[in-house]
């Protein structure tokens, strides 16, 4: 048993805390995303880089053969600088579903692009009235020939607004609601038939809906086994969810630390207002939230490798849950020990919030994971 | 005991729906209802309708225009009001500084002042707050001078609502540094546009503009401006912000909330049923509104309680605790219902002059921004903290 | 809209109040308990005086003709002083179901008795196994020429233990969870077959398990028409349950007085504990739920008498639900203020506690009543 | 980063359930499941099975008899001892004085007390809280005063756990009055048998009588049992009380009851389904499992933190407060679960000579009392408020 970082995670840890400390302000990044693109090319291929694109894929084609616990340690300095650039839409989720269900020629084609900056992609797993249930697809994959023809539409994609490339299921057979008949397909962003409506989210990082009509789609297009996709969307969308957590967890930390120091510096009533008890015992609440959050976010990224889809599920679903609730009322205690100032959006706290809102609701709301959790949990036996 | 409202007050509620239904401008309330953000127009365009129908002050003394509501009567006014959609009545002229110049001023200013806050021609608004005096009100340092004349003021407010749209302001200013910090404040009327006076607006968390900062650098105001005597304006302060108290639970608001909720609720689907169907979406949503069934009995008590006296006491404090809580968790419900599509953050569509397409469902663009504005109610107006400070003082004498 | 006591009910609320703190001490109480029979013939006896047994009854058969209203009064009090008294299963739900459903004979041979003080009742609903479902009755009513036999067990009677008799609900036909065919049936509690397990409940007042073996039940013992006495019994249990819910109230405001007393006497660290901020916000909040509950306790005694099944219901249910969990947790912060002169059984604040907890659990816990509400509420329509 | 036991820490395990298995007296671990309460002789057995197998003080020295394990092995022998219901070890002489005496103590206490400790001859109790001396500890009240050779006591403790089962009494004194509260107290050891000495038991709102009010009257001590300083008494119980750490989580207790409250959940019914299938009782034994495992992981990070160090920082408090939170929870959800049920008050079914048939399912009996006694765990070693202060000191450093 050992929760530290080893000595290359705590390499990779500094060298990246220190990018983005240098080269992304408050001011860059805010201007990043009024004025776009939403994230920073440069950043990007600074990425590119010092290896973080090539962090989970395998030694033969360029990566790094990292671990989801190294993709957390990247995810929380992510989340604690507040990072726009499609990381986990990229990296962990279309390079995860890549390595899970990638054919030789696909992952030749494609991981060393990641690797390189030079292709972004992203996954849409999610439709308009399917709320979190990525069982419920009613986007249609008929076929044609060896050719299939895609339509319907993905929803909130994270980071589909500047992918190259787009990772979405569709139903090749099977009633709409059943976790049978599913299959990942490889989308041209530019294809003909693909719309996509891009915006920001409310945290500034891009996303997109995406419509897919007639869109046709070769073979060599098809990710993995034609009905069978159901294992890898929810092994995918699993070791989003962590490194969602991973981020949201950076997030916390820099919530608890600007109202840490709010309380010292802030004076009200001739002294800092942290000498009141009631807000101190606030405070330590968010402390215990923090500590325990962290112990589930190290489990849940320990577990996300897994293909143990029961351990793995429960394990995830149990970070969402608890920082779903617990890191949601916590950002409300930082925000009302602020007072007024933690209205204003000049103030950095809001942007750390939002963050933290996006983790909430991505991949899964609490309802969701939690139903999730008790179905793992206790229903089987 | 008795629920039931009496024949008088059905009749009064009917009265207030026949004129929302013919007099309040019918494009207003459909911007309300879809979360759009009102203009000054719709402020302005919404007191006009009020004062033409004598209602813009109701509890203003009737030789001034007041309408002697009883406070259930108030309450039925306000209820209506927000099941219709209209906006807030700013309550900077009626509500706040309209009472002070009532109780305190000379006939000189309520001849000058009271007509146009009744008429709406000149908007107000409330300089109270400094960066360094929140909570703690009382330690403000803006000064004010006497130099022959004139009040000369030297300071910065903030938190200053709708600044942006005011013709006066009202404020506190520090008039005396020699005394204990509340002996030496006065309360100033001044005209906005004297020179020396610059806005600067606050973005909000919620994507908005509606605080301000505002600076005052050798404001020269007329020595007839000040309310009242020199240094007594903390009491005057006290007695305004005692009047900021019905209404404080914002039953109405969280009424029609409670509808939107139920609308969106009804319009999401979960495993394939309508989330209003999921027992954990309407355990959440069972919890709420009985929480704002005790909130508005609670409400109607408190006035049972003071009849006509119109001083509620510290139990005000209960409702303003409870009430924000609500109108937060309001808030909050609504955006968990309506899921991922809460998620892209719309400003453009919350705009009055937009004319794009939403992302999503019609009522997605507006429930993040309302989920962050309402971050402010339990800040506002005496924080939480501020008001059980009041109740462990008033009531529980500890 | 009036929020006041009448005159009328001031003064029986007075006259109450003095009753019970003149001749039921904490000793006393507790003796009762302790040695047996759970509660004092000599109060019931001057409830009978007082008129407290005739309160719901017409004029016409002795009674004061008292509304729901009158019976939260009543229970306040009750609630206030811990009164052991069977009040609620013998004249809120047993002379509620006779005056609902009692043919004249019943009427005029028990409501008299009732009102004398000679006879106690009980209503059992529920059933090991049934949880809060009142419709999921497996006691067999089996007709047997004019007479019926009944047999099955009633779990968790109030007043069970010493019921002279006791109204049971019983399945005259249809399928164990349903509404329909469900019959009211008053049993002698010393007829043949008939075996109670009487124990006290953890605030001290009586209950018993009723088990019915062939227990034989002539014409005239059948209360209201035969397979239709679902509404009956709802509106029996709501009456009692509103009834609960204001003897709670009563017992919400003993802790609320004895946890801010103690503040104020008890010193650590060179001053009363009330002078720390977290506790006085703690003590806020008390305040703050009694003073809802209260507004909540109100409206459903107002609402208890109608038969708007959905009204009452909601409002029932609403009261049920607010003080099932806002009292729970003003009572744990009341424990935990008083620190470990709370844990004690000799000082007084657990026996307040334990009369909250009872009112929480019977006739239907939190979850019972919520879904109950958001049945009601959000369902039909 | 590894979540995994290693080999070696698993082996141990291993050890530790074969000797459960073997030597752990079965019928004690049955009224455990039970929740019958433990006699004096049950908490002896255990202890005397621990101290034949080496390991009833395993955190002393090695001199003394301690087995150097790991914190990671301290836990998972926790862990093993509460899957098996054993009676939790008393803490007050392994855990509590013995390490007292063998930092502080002079050779001839080690000599006296060690071994009795060990071998269970000599039970303990502690004497520090007094009827004015709770939170505020340091404001304690007994006398103690020096004639000849004896120190000669008077006052009262209470919430002495045990007192009527114990030998001796570890009691802090006061023995000067003329200097800051925390520099007059002394630590005295005193054999409960000396005249003077009277215990009056205090029954608690769970039904049970397992702390006491212990009376001291002139009751001559002999000057050798004050262990180390006249005066500096009180380093020792900070000492003492930091070393209460281990294991303050609770997590073998918590897992303990989640598997109860999971039996409970499976027998019991609700609208036809196994309640454990009901959404809403679903999601809040789904909630209490999640923090469970949150504080497990918690514990474990604390522990690998302080390594061989053995002295947790305030992080401790973090484990103190949500574990006893937690430790509640199950206890209200076990209650909860089991609804009407709960409410019978059945004493007698708990106590171990009890030959009747209780009322309602086998586990229902115990589940109120067990409710009604966690409410202390929020209380005692410091309570929820204090632990909170300590995390604003000497974390947060506000």
């Amino acid at each position: 048993m050992d929760f530290g970082y080893s000595e290359e995670q705590v390499l990779f840890s500094n060298s990246l805390q220190k990018l983005l400390s240098d080269s992304y302000s408050v001011d860059v990044r805010r201007k990043l995303v009024a004025e776009g693109p939403g994230y920073s090319e440069d950043i990007w291929k600074a990425y590119a880089e010092m290896g973080l694109l090539a962090l989970p894929f395998p030694e033969d084609m360029g990566g790094l053969d990292g671990t989801s616990v190294d993709a957390m340690v990247v995810a929380i300095e992510l989340g604690r600088h507040l990072a726009l650039e499609p990381y986990i839409p990229t990296v962990i989720m279309a390079g995860g579903a890549l390595k899970l269900a990638g054919s030789d020629a696909q992952k030749s084609d494609l991981i060393e692009k990641i690797i390189s900056g030079d292709l972004k992609m992203a996954v849409g797993l999610t439709e308009p009235g399917s709320r979190f249930d990525m069982a419920e697809v009613s986007t249609r994959a008929a076929a044609d020939g060896d050719d299939y023809i895609l339509s319907g539409v993905k929803s909130v994609v994270l980071g589909g607004d500047v992918a190259d490339k787009i990772i979405v299921s569709a139903r090749t057979s099977g009633e709409t609601r059943s976790e049978d008949g599913l299959t990942l397909f490889i989308v041209d962003a530019d294809a003909d038939g693909v719309t996509r409506e891009g915006y920001a989210l409310l945290d500034g990082r891009g996303g997109a809906d995406i419509t897919l009509e007639n869109v046709r789609i070769t073979p060599s297009a098809v990710l993995g086994t034609v009905g069978q996709a159901w294992v890898i969307m929810e092994q995918v969308a699993d070791q989003a969810a962590a490194a969602l957590c991973a981020e949201s967890l950076g997030a916390f930390a820099r919530v608890n630390e600007l109202t840490l120091e709010y309380l010292k510096i802030r004076e009200q009533f001739g002294q800092p207002i942290g000498k009141f008890q009631v807000l101190q015992h606030h405070m330590a609440d968010m402390l215990i939230e923090y500590e325990n959050a962290q112990s589930l976010v190290y489990r849940s990224s320990m577990m996300a490798d897994s293909d143990d889809a029961a351990m793995r599920g429960k394990a995830v679903s149990s970070t969402k849950v608890y920082l779903g609730e617990r890191g949601h009322t916590s950002c409300q205690s930082a925000i009302q020990m602020h007072g007024g100032i933690g209205m204003t959006a000049e103030y950095e706290l809001g942007d750390f919030v939002k963050r933290m809102a996006v983790a909430e609701v991505m991949f899964g709301d609490v309802d969701h994971h939690l139903a999730r959790f008790g179905k793992l949990s206790y229903m089987s036996g | 005991m008795d629920l039931n409202y009496s024949a008088e007050d059905e009749a009064f509620r009917l009265e207030v729906r026949s004129f929302l239904e013919n007099k309040f401008p019918k494009d207003i309330g459909e911007r309300a209802k879809a979360g759009i953000r009102f203009k000054k127009d719709d402020y302005y365009r919404w007191h006009k309708a009020l004062n033409e129908q004598g209602w813009v002050a109701p509890h203003w003394p009737t030789e001034h225009g007041g309408t002697n509501w009883t406070p259930v009567q108030s309450n039925i006014f306000d209820e209506e009001c927000f099941a219709a959609g209209t906006p807030r009545q700013l309550p900077f002229g009626t509500r706040l500084v309209g009472p002070v110049i009532i109780h305190f001023g000379n006939d000189a200013q309520k001849e000058r002042y009271l007509p146009t806050i009744r008429s709406g021609e000149e908007f107000w608004c409330q300089g109270f707050s400094e960066p360094g005096a929140g909570s703690d009100l009382a330690s403000l340092k803006t000064r004010a001078v006497l130099e022959g004349d004139e009040w000369v003021v030297n300071g910065q407010k903030t938190w200053t609502t709708t600044a942006q749209y005011a013709d006066w302001i009202f404020c506190l200013v520090r008039t005396n540094t020699d005394v204990k910090k509340q002996a030496g404040i006065s309360f100033l009327l001044i005209d906005m546009k004297t020179p020396g006076i610059s806005v600067r607006p606050i973005l909000t968390i919620d994507g908005d503009v509606q605080i301000n900062e505002v600076f005052l650098e050798d404001v020269r105001v007329p020595k007839e401006n000040l309310v009242g005597e020199v240094d007594k304006g903390w009491t005057y302060a006290k007695f305004l912000l005692g009047n900021e108290r019905t209404g404080i639970a914002g039953v109405g608001l969280c009424k029609n909330d409670l509808e939107n909720l139920k609308t969106i609720a009804r319009s999401e689907r979960k495993n394939g049923k309508l989330l209003i169907e999921d027992p954990l979406f309407q355990a959440r949503l069972s919890r709420a509104e009985i929480d704002l069934t005790a909130l508005e009995l609670t409400n109607m008590r408190m006035l049972f309680d003071i009849g006509d006296e119109g001083t509620p006491g510290a139990i005000a404090s209960v409702l303003k605790i409870r009430g924000s809580e609500l109108q937060q968790r309001f808030a909050e419900l609504q955006m968990e219902a309506t899921g991922s599509y809460a998620l892209p953050w719309q400003q453009g569509a919350l705009e009055p002059d937009w004319n794009g397409k939403a992302v999503g469902p019609a009522y997605a663009a507006a429930r993040s921004p309302l989920y962050y504005d309402r971050r402010k109610t339990t800040i506002y107006g005496g924080s939480t903290e501020v008001q059980k400070n009041i109740i462990t003082k008033a009531i529980l004498e500890l």
